[in-house]
């Protein structure tokens, strides 16, 4: 299993360098001039342009574009955006509100979708189970932005129980309206898969075991049927915090919270290769962890899966 | 040996239960089988007993290649099966079948009876044509005595017995030459049994079928088998014809387990004392770290000094095959069992 | 003591009367069991036999409260513990019974563990909902518990899960459990198809001890004459959803009434027959969804007159008295003697 | 409320203000960038050469005490003795001239180098290629402390005007030696100082400064705080922990039920949103077409799209010198003539395409109003082309638009020339069309050339004239700015400059 | 015992009832109301994508921007959208683009993920390296740019690139999904049981792994019905989606969103999209309860 996990990790450094150039081409590919654009409404003189041009290495090939870009990336310098922003600072000035409204979020989407999925698998067409659908519906109806600034309103404007935005109040405070929102609107996901799960495990024998060793129904459901239907559901909220890495560009937006996703957005907006780049590779990181522990927890959570 | 269908060389398997990242847990070998030489001739049944968790089942699985073997090697006709491969390794397959011991894991959930024995017909189609396969099935059902009409339910719907029924008809579906048999009629209640076993020994009679049958059923065992091993904690301890090895078992570990075997003399003669049942002393020892020397020797009722230290092998005693040191002293003793040394307790 | 001699004047532990069972499926609603009745005393113990797919397990989730439905249904009946209809009482009382006050073995045993969770710490879970003990002290009384059903080096392997557990060991794990509460009933369905006959000698006497120490009362659903015989002081004989004989082990498998048991007993393999087909009742066990009119053995019975087509006997007593009842319109007018019996017959 | 600056706890009884605005900056320097709110905050801390005064709209001087000409060619600039920079050095006329130079150094990057590009010397700082080899402009002398003067390429007599552009003010020479390390803790000269560095990614807090020599705003501390979005800065005005927002387009119909009383509407609108046509080819080439396609368009129904902007009827904005009601003849709907014109002229043969922003949602609406318009009045097939904002503007000014492109324009000082050079001027900054009119460039070089600024309107004119003939662009709305203000908090508005919340009168 | 000894049955009879194993499963779903109404609400779903005439006669571009954003009356009865055309009519006819995205994106979705998902969790090593690491990949991508740069690739952009775009991007959810059940099951007995049987890998992963292990996945699939729909509305906002006058649900629910204060143009178009995948989701449910034999009467 140490074999396995150390195997996943060395192989991260390739698969690193590939996505890293993928990226990085990708930008490359993207339509439009970043320096152009900078200009907003006042066009740049031709000259600032052909500066910052040079000074960017834009008008280099890719590959050594690319080259460059890693070269000062492995040297622990992130370099500038192109309107002229330490990358490094933005990056340490954003990591921790997408960590905070991330983690907050999951957190609160974890427990609503458990509780909900668990609950409406184990008594499939009781109450739970059909608040269960009509919340899903509702969720995927309903588009985040209108239930963004409907909360901020109702609940920031209107009841005064939130900040309206900014994390000037720190976690908790700041982050919990936008994480609520954040982990309801995504909970359907998890609780609908944790239903079906839990749905086929249901029936099975050792749940009459249970039974006949005179447990309560609910500690048959914790304690045995829940950990057998587990592999999905920790798949899912494993991809669930892959995505949370990665920010939330229109909970951010609204609540203005300087996070990773409006950095990241914007920074496609402008073909910031750098930024995206940078981010991608965090990402990958993130993701490739993440998925790594969810595929140990596998092993753990069920004794039959073995890795090889 | 042109008639030897398969044949096991040093067969071991040997799982490894490494701690699952969790601390305080030493790697551990579970050593399931150990080195176990085995011939299973055309049209011969072979019976397998020995003690609960001594490595039977896994020696199945080593027999049918669903494990690869951690040692040995196995061969079929003169072939390595461990070579096979693909289509080669599939055809190989369709000839050795098994009867598994979990009746009720080894059926899918979700397929009804007869997907499930007609299973091996899709798989191999020209095993018979299509057309007839639906009567096959509802055959084969009634060849295990169930209803063609439970064709269509889901394994869930069955009692025990009736789902080991169900897995012998996938076993002798597709008319296998081996048959390898985990505790088939375990389940069965004695009428059912009799007519299982009486179709299995009809199957070997007059198709040729060679059976590996394991079970913890002397009666059964020595009614069916034309040899036995006894094996003891992964290993073969005595191997011998049927009858020779009933009527004189010949190692200690053979004569402890006749001797326990539950009888109905209670019914038969209500006043007379229980019969003498050689109750094996001490507990049972561990695959992880089998005893040195002879592994039967923390328990055997004659355990001498030289059964600590060296592992004595198979050897040809008296018709037989017996892995112990005092085989011939053992037989040559007039009664079967030995009373020596007073460790057997009487039961 | 024998059976016989039982007065039976204490009230039974468990008494289960005209208990009747049905299941929904494809073809229409199936009675697996069928006005079954029986009563178990103190320090008794009471063996279930009969045909595959008779009812017996069925049964017995029946009045643990354990079936699952739908699809089963309980149609009618009553199961006395205690003063108290274990079928009528609501859930949550029965939860204080069942598991501690009378516990359960399963037939399948792999299935009914818990795959992800350690054999440990499902035995330890009893004793940690039940006696509200730490995990540790749970953990440790599970250990003594594996040890005592001969579950080598128990210590160790409490940390395994079911699945690296041998077929036996998984079933002695059951046992385990079941006995882990000193119950005062234990309802065990074929406990010990999977062990070879030394160790379910040692379960057997097992069972045996704690029965003397502490009264429990035994169910037993077997196969197995030779445990039947040695250890029950009833017996229950079932075919087709219904008990149709039942009494003291003597007198039931030493002068068998019902031509069912007759056929049963006769089907047992023995070393006179070695090689011969064995003498098993012709026909196949019927179909549970249409039972034949009148008696349900009558397709099978060699000695069915027309009265056996059109009326279904009732269980009831021997005209020749004793607390042993038979369900067959002959059972008083069968020569016994010419019929195969224990007595006397095979040895 | 107080307006809490959220990191203002002791300003107990002071007067604060807090404005909500757009984009966050990278740095605090006019000169460096030149965002709007780069300029905002410039308002702030910096004050102008020279200005105009919000009551005649006549120019006046600020930081300047005179800025004179004879040939409008040679400026001489003469400063007010008595300002200082934050940091306690004096306002000279060489950090002018440094701040100047710096910036219109090319390999500097500074995005308000091309405000220099009218001065002597400015190409051998900005060579089509290579390095410069010079680092200051030739037409830039410090005659004495607080005098210098500027020569420019060609006579251009709204000179004093553009040098109301808070992008020439001057930069402390501390701050000249390594601009960089300043960007978070700028000194300037202005009504404010920064309170303390400012943080990326937190609100810029300003406290009066007390060096400043004339009268200051009313308020004691004056907080910006950044929103991506503005519907955000609404809601948190709602809350009342903002003083100024702008009024969000999707709560136009709204803000007045939301917030009664509380709205400021500019009386001047200094910008306009316009369609650029493809001039150069057909069927855009002929004037008529043009003519045609604007006529078709029911401007009043589209405004109701943008909250608070209101039909352009001229090519320039309301509020400057000069401005006249209804030159474009073509500016209003009347679909008989358009589609008379259209027949005239042949016909629209193919497809018109109509292009659009697609990162704003807003804008997709807009295009789609527009299209529909065409299609329904002048059976014109109409197709979209939506491209991301960094796409579409990079195929705008490299000429390659082959349909309608939806442009806006504020000028950067009130001038109609602003509205003439940059747009249709044959090397216009936005002339992404390429538009070419000899005659109409002539027009603005004889204004230009013109000291008396009466005399040099005229020629301005008629070059709008010529234009409402050939209709180069499409003039659609303006939008004059829309304010949100906490009762007790007005702010300054001008009718020539629009409002200003700086300059706030604080009466709570 | 009276059946004949082990022969070869070679007598072949016509047996007519070799009916497809899934006619039967077929036949008991039709008994169920909930299977019969969600099927018949996406069977009109679908009738308006393919005719929309049927359902309105009002000319979805006939628009007036003088009537923009009044809200439903009599003769209209959704009312008007922001450019001022009848909005029932750009509903019906916005189901066309939206079926098509959604439904083909879980179809061929739901065959990717299963697919590469059997494969990953049947085959360790070498293949699920493949597959699990190109997933991180895709995963780790930033999904605008992946898209951006794709769909500029094409010429014409059109539902299907879209979709296409959508499920190469969208895949390794449902994969790592499939993956993680099929690890468990590939070690239970009957697997073995069906290896003994000489069994190919592919009939083993169809016959005993698939349905086995589906369900969660199933669960996922009949959600991205509606997620799908979100995605191609965000597309268009990023220039790269659908263009107009093409109209979809999500797109009017998208522009609907920043308009928030006429209710109506929101309300509408979600709820045919609700009805929509409220129909997938029961019609799922229900499928996997029919898979289940323990749940079968
Ligand atoms: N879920 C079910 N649905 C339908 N029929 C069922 C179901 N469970 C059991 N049965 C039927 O009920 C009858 C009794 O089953 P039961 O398990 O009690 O038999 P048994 O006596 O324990 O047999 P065995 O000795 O083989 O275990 C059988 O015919 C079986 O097919
Ligand atoms: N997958 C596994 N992982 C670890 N240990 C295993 C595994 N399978 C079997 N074992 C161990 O190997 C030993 C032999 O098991 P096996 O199942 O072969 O016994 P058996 O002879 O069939 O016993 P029984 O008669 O009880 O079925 C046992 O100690 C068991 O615990
Ligand atoms: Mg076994
Ligand atoms: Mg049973």
């Amino acid at each position: 299993m140490f074999r396995y996990a150390l195997r996943r990790l060395i192989i991260m450094v390739p698969i690193g360098i590939i996505v890293t150039f993928i990226v990085y081409a990708m930008v490359f590919a993207l339509p439009g001039d970043p320096i152009q654009a900078l200009s907003g409404g006042k066009p740049l003189a031709p000259s600032v342009i052909a500066a910052k041009r040079a000074y960017y290495h834009l008008d280099d090939p890719l590959f050594s574009q690319y080259l460059h870009f890693m070269g000062n990336l492995l040297q622990g310098n992130l370099g500038q955006t192109f309107d002229g922003q330490d990358i490094g600072e933005q990056l340490a000035l954003r990591w921790p509100v997408t960590l905070q409204l991330g983690l907050t979020a999951l957190a609160i989407q974890t427990v609503f979708g458990l509780l909900f999925g668990i609950y409406a698998g184990w008594r499939r067409d009781g109450l739970v189970d059909r608040a269960l659908l009509g919340a899903t519906l509702a969720v995927l109806a309903v588009p985040g932005l209108v239930v963004m600034f409907f909360a901020q309103s109702v609940f920031s404007v209107q009841l005064g129980w939130f900040p309206v935005s900014g994390s000037a109040d720190g976690w908790p405070t700041s982050y919990l309206l936008p994480a609520t929102v954040l982990g309801v609107l995504g909970f359907a996901g998890l609780a609908r898969i944790t239903r079906t799960s839990l749905a086929e495990v249901a029936g099975a024998d050792f749940v009459r075991t249970g039974r006949a060793k005179g447990l309560s129904p609910q500690r048959i459901l914790w304690r045995h049927v829940l950990r057998n239907a587990l592999l999905p559901v920790i798949t899912y909220i494993g991809l669930d915090l892959a995505g949370t890495l990665g920010g939330a560009i229109i909970t951010e937006g609204i609540y203005n919270l300087n996070g990773i996703g409006q950095f990241m957005f914007r920074s496609i907006g402008m073909k910031e290769g750098g930024v995206v780049v940078t981010l991608s590779t965090v990402l990958l990181i993130g993701y490739m962890v993440v998925n790594l522990i969810v595929d140990l927890l596998y092993g753990l959570l069920d004794p039959r899966v073995r890795h090889v | 040996m042109s008639d030897v269908l398969l044949q096991a060389t040093g067969l071991a398997k040997h799982y490894d239960t490494a701690p699952r990242l969790r601390p305080g847990r030493a790697k551990s070998l579970v050593r399931a089988v150990d080195g176990v030489d085995l011939e299973l001739r055309k049209g011969e049944s072979l019976g397998i007993v020995g003690e609960s968790g001594c490595g039977k089942s896994t020696l199945l699985r080593l027999l049918c290649a669903l494990e690869r073997p951690t040692a040995g090697s196995l061969t079929f006709d003169g072939q390595d099966v461990g070579r096979l491969r693909g289509a080669a390794l599939r055809r190989w397959r369709r000839r050795v079948q098994v009867v598994f011991q979990d009746p009720y894991a080894s059926l899918n959930p979700r397929m009804r009876v007869r997907d499930i024995i007609g299973e091996g017909y899709d798989i191999h189609p020209d095993a018979i044509p299509k057309q007839g396969r639906r009567r096959r099935v509802e055959e084969l059902l009634e060849l295990v005595g169930l209803e063609p009409a439970h064709a269509d339910r889901f394994p869930h719907q069955f009692s025990g017995g009736q789902r080991q029924r169900i897995g012998i008809a996938r076993g002798i579906a597709l008319g296998p030459d081996v048959l390898l048999c985990d505790e088939p009629v375990s389940a069965l209640d004695l009428s059912v049994q009799a007519q299982v076993v009486n179709l299995l020994l009809r199957l070997q009679r007059e198709l040729g079928l060679s059976l590996v049958f394991v079970s913890h059923d002397l009666g059964v065992v020595r009614h069916v088998s034309d040899r036995i091993a006894v094996m003891y904690l992964g290993k073969v301890a005595e191997y011998a014809d049927a009858s020779r090895l009933y009527e004189r078992p010949g190692h200690p570990y053979t004569q402890a387990l006749l001797s326990a075997e539950p009888s109905l003399d209670r019914i038969r003669n209500p006043d007379a004392p229980r019969r003498r049942r050689i109750v094996l002393a001490g507990d049972p020892p561990s695959p992880v770290n089998p005893p040195s020397g002879c592994r039967f020797h923390t328990r055997c009722p004659v355990v001498r000094d030289v059964c600590r230290q060296v592992e004595p092998e198979l050897a040809q005693v008296d018709g037989r095959l017996t892995a112990c040191h005092f085989a011939g002293e053992l037989l040559g003793a007039d009664d079967g069992v030995v009373n020596a040394s007073g460790a057997g307790r009487e039961g | 003591m024998t059976a016989t001699d039982t007065v039976e004047h204490t009230a039974p532990l468990l008494e289960v009367t005209d208990l009747t069972v049905e299941f929904d499926t494809q073809g229409g609603t199936l009675r697996a069991v069928d006005e079954v009745s029986w009563a178990l005393h103190r320090g008794k113990t009471l063996v279930v036999l009969g045909e595959s797919g008779s009812g017996k397990s069925v049964s017995t989730q029946a009045i643990t409260g354990i079936l699952d439905t739908p699809p089963g249904r309980v149609r009618a009946g009553s199961a006395l513990f205690d003063g108290q209809d274990l079928i009528a009482i609501p859930e949550k009382q029965r939860r204080r019974i069942i598991g501690s006050r009378i516990s359960l073995v399963f037939q399948d045993a792999l299935s009914a563990l818990n795959p992800v969770h350690t054999v440990g710490r499902q035995i330890a879970e009893l004793y940690q909902v039940h006696r509200g003990m730490s995990r540790k002290d749970a953990m440790r009384r599970a250990a003594d518990m594996l040890d005592r059903v001969g579950i080598p080096t128990a210590r160790a392997r409490v940390r395994d899960y079911p699945h690296e557990f041998s077929g036996g060991m998984r079933q002695r794990v059951m046992i385990a459990m079941a006995l882990a509460l000193g119950p005062e009933v234990l309802i065990a369905d074929e406990p010990t198809t999977a062990l070879d006959v030394t160790v379910q000698a040692q379960i057997l006497e097992l069972l045996e001890e704690i029965q003397q120490d502490s009264d429990m009362g035994v169910v037993l659903i077997t196969h197995d004459l030779g445990v039947a015989a040695e250890i029950a002081d009833d017996l229950v004989i079932m075919y087709a959803g219904r008990v149709i004989e039942s009494g003291p082990t003597p007198l039931v498998l030493g002068d068998p009434a019902h031509p069912y048991t007759q056929g049963l007993l006769r089907s047992m393999p023995s070393s006179e027959m070695k090689g011969l087909e064995l003498p098993a009742i012709p026909g196949t066990p019927p179909n549970m969804l249409r039972l034949p009119t009148g008696c349900p053995f009558r397709p099978r019975c060699p000695k069915a007159i027309d009265l056996c087509a059109t009326e279904r006997p009732a269980l009831r007593a021997l005209s020749s008295g004793g607390p042993r009842k038979t369900a067959c319109h002959l059972a008083d007018t069968l020569d016994t003697t010419e019929t195969p019996s224990l007595a006397g017959g095979a040895s | 409320s107080s307006g809490s600056g959220s990191d203002d706890g002791a300003s107990g009884g002071k007067k604060s203000v807090v404005v909500a605005s757009k984009n966050e900056i990278p740095a605090i320097n006019p000169a460096k960038d030149n965002s709007s709110t780069s300029i905002q905050l410039a308002w702030a801390m910096w004050a102008p050469l020279t200005d105009l005064d919000q009551k005649t709209g006549k120019l006046k001087y600020v930081v300047a005490d005179s800025v004179t000409s004879k040939d409008a060619r040679t400026w001489t600039i003469k400063l007010k003795p008595g300002w200082t920079f934050t940091n306690g050095e004096k306002l000279t006329a060489k950090a002018f001239v440094d701040t100047w130079n710096y910036t219109a150094y090319a390999p500097h990057g500074y995005k308000n180098n091309g405000f220099f590009s009218r001065i002597k010397g400015y190409d051998n700082l900005n060579p089509a290629s290579g390095k410069p080899k010079k680092t200051t402009m030739s037409g830039l002398k410090v005659i004495n402390d607080l005098t210098f003067r500027v020569t420019l390429d060609k006579a251009f007599s709204p000179y004093p005007t553009t040098l109301m552009y808070y992008g020439s003010v001057a930069l402390a020479p501390e701050v000249l030696k390594d601009p960089d390390s300043y960007d978070h803790k700028p000194i300037g000269y202005g009504p404010y100082k920064l309170k303390s560095p400012w943080k990326a990614g937190q609100p810029v807090v300003m406290v009066r400064n007390k060096k400043y020599p004339l009268k200051g705003p009313e308020a004691d501390q004056l907080t910006y705080r950044f929103f991506s979005n503005p519907e955000t800065a609404y809601n948190e005005f709602l809350a009342g922990n903002v003083d100024y927002t702008i009024v969000p387009d999707t709560k136009g119909d709204t803000y007045k039920k939301d917030a009664p009383g509380k709205g400021a509407v500019s009386k001047a609108a200094v910008n306009m949103t316009y369609l650029v046509p493809p001039v150069n080819s057909a069927p855009y080439k002929d004037p008529k077409v043009r003519r045609a396609l604007s006529l078709a368009l029911d401007r009043k129904a589209l405004t109701k799209l943008r909250a608070g902007s209101f039909p352009a009827t001229s090519f320039t904005a309301p509020s400057l010198p000069g401005y006249r009601e209804h030159t474009c003849g073509a500016c209003t709907l009347d679909i008989a003539k358009a589609k008379q014109l259209l027949k005239q002229a042949g016909g629209f043969p193919g497809t018109l395409k109509m292009y659009y922003n697609s990162d704003d949602p807003g804008q997709r609406v807009f295009a789609e109003a527009l299209g529909n318009m065409w299609r329904q009045s002048l059976g014109i097939k109409v197709a979209y082309v939506g491209k991301p904002a960094i796409d579409l503007s990079a195929l705008f000014s490299k000429g390659k638009v082959d349909g309608m492109y939806l442009g806006g324009w504020g000028h950067d000082y009130p001038s109609i020339e602003d509205w003439l050079t940059p747009i249709v001027g044959s090397h216009g900054d936005v002339n992404g069309a390429r538009y070419s009119n000899p005659a109409l460039d002539k027009l603005i070089d004889e204004g230009n050339a013109l000291a008396d600024p009466a005399a040099a309107i005229k020629k301005y004119q008629a070059a709008e004239d010529l234009e409402a003939e050939q209709m180069p662009m499409i003039p659609l709305y303006h939008k004059p700015d829309a304010y949100l203000h906490a009762p007790g908090v007005e702010p300054l508005d001008s009718p020539y400059a629009g409002l200003n919340p700086v300059w706030s009168t604080v009466s709570r | 015992m009276s059946s004949p000894a082990l022969v070869v049955a070679t007598e072949t009879e016509p047996t007519a009832e070799d009916a497809p194993a899934g006619a039967a499963a077929l036949r008991e779903l039709l008994r169920k109301p909930r299977f019969v109404l969600s099927g018949v609400v996406i069977l009109v779903i679908v009738a308006m994508a393919a005719f929309p005439r049927l359902f309105t006669s009002a000319d979805p571009t006939a628009c007036n921007l003088r009537y923009s954003k009044i809200g439903p009356s009599a003769a209209h009865w959704f009312g008007y959208d922001i450019q001022g055309c009848d909005y029932f009519a750009n509903v019906i006819y916005g189901a066309r683009p939206s079926v098509l995205v959604s439904v083909s994106v879980s179809l061929v979705g739901f065959v990717v993920a299963c697919t590469l998902g059997m494969l990953a969790g049947y085959f360790p090593g070498f293949v699920d390296g493949l597959v699990s690491r190109t997933a991180d990949v895709l995963f780790a991508l930033p999904g605008i740019v992946a898209m951006i740069v794709i769909l500029q690739a094409f010429s014409a952009r059109s539902v299907w690139t879209i979709a296409f775009v959508i499920v190469l991007l969208g895949w390794p959810a449902g994969m790592r999904l499939m993956r993680s059940t099929v690890l468990s099951v590939r070690s239970r007995e009957y697997v073995l049981a069906a290896r003994v049987l000489g069994a190919t890998a592919p009939h083993i992963l169809r016959k005993h792994i698939f349905p086995n292990s589906v369900a969660p996945l199933l669960s996922l699939t009949t959600l991205s019905v509606g997620v799908a729909v979100g995605t191609e509305a965000a597309l268009t906002f990023l220039g790269i989606g659908l263009q107009p006058p093409t109209i979809s649900w999500g797109l009017q629910i998208a522009i609907a969103a920043s308009y928030r204060d006429d209710i109506h143009l929101f309300v509408f178009p979600a709820l045919f999209l609700t009805l929509t995948v409220m129909s997938f989701m029961m019609m799922g449910d229900t499928v996997r309860d029919a898979l289940d034999p323990k749940l079968r009467k």
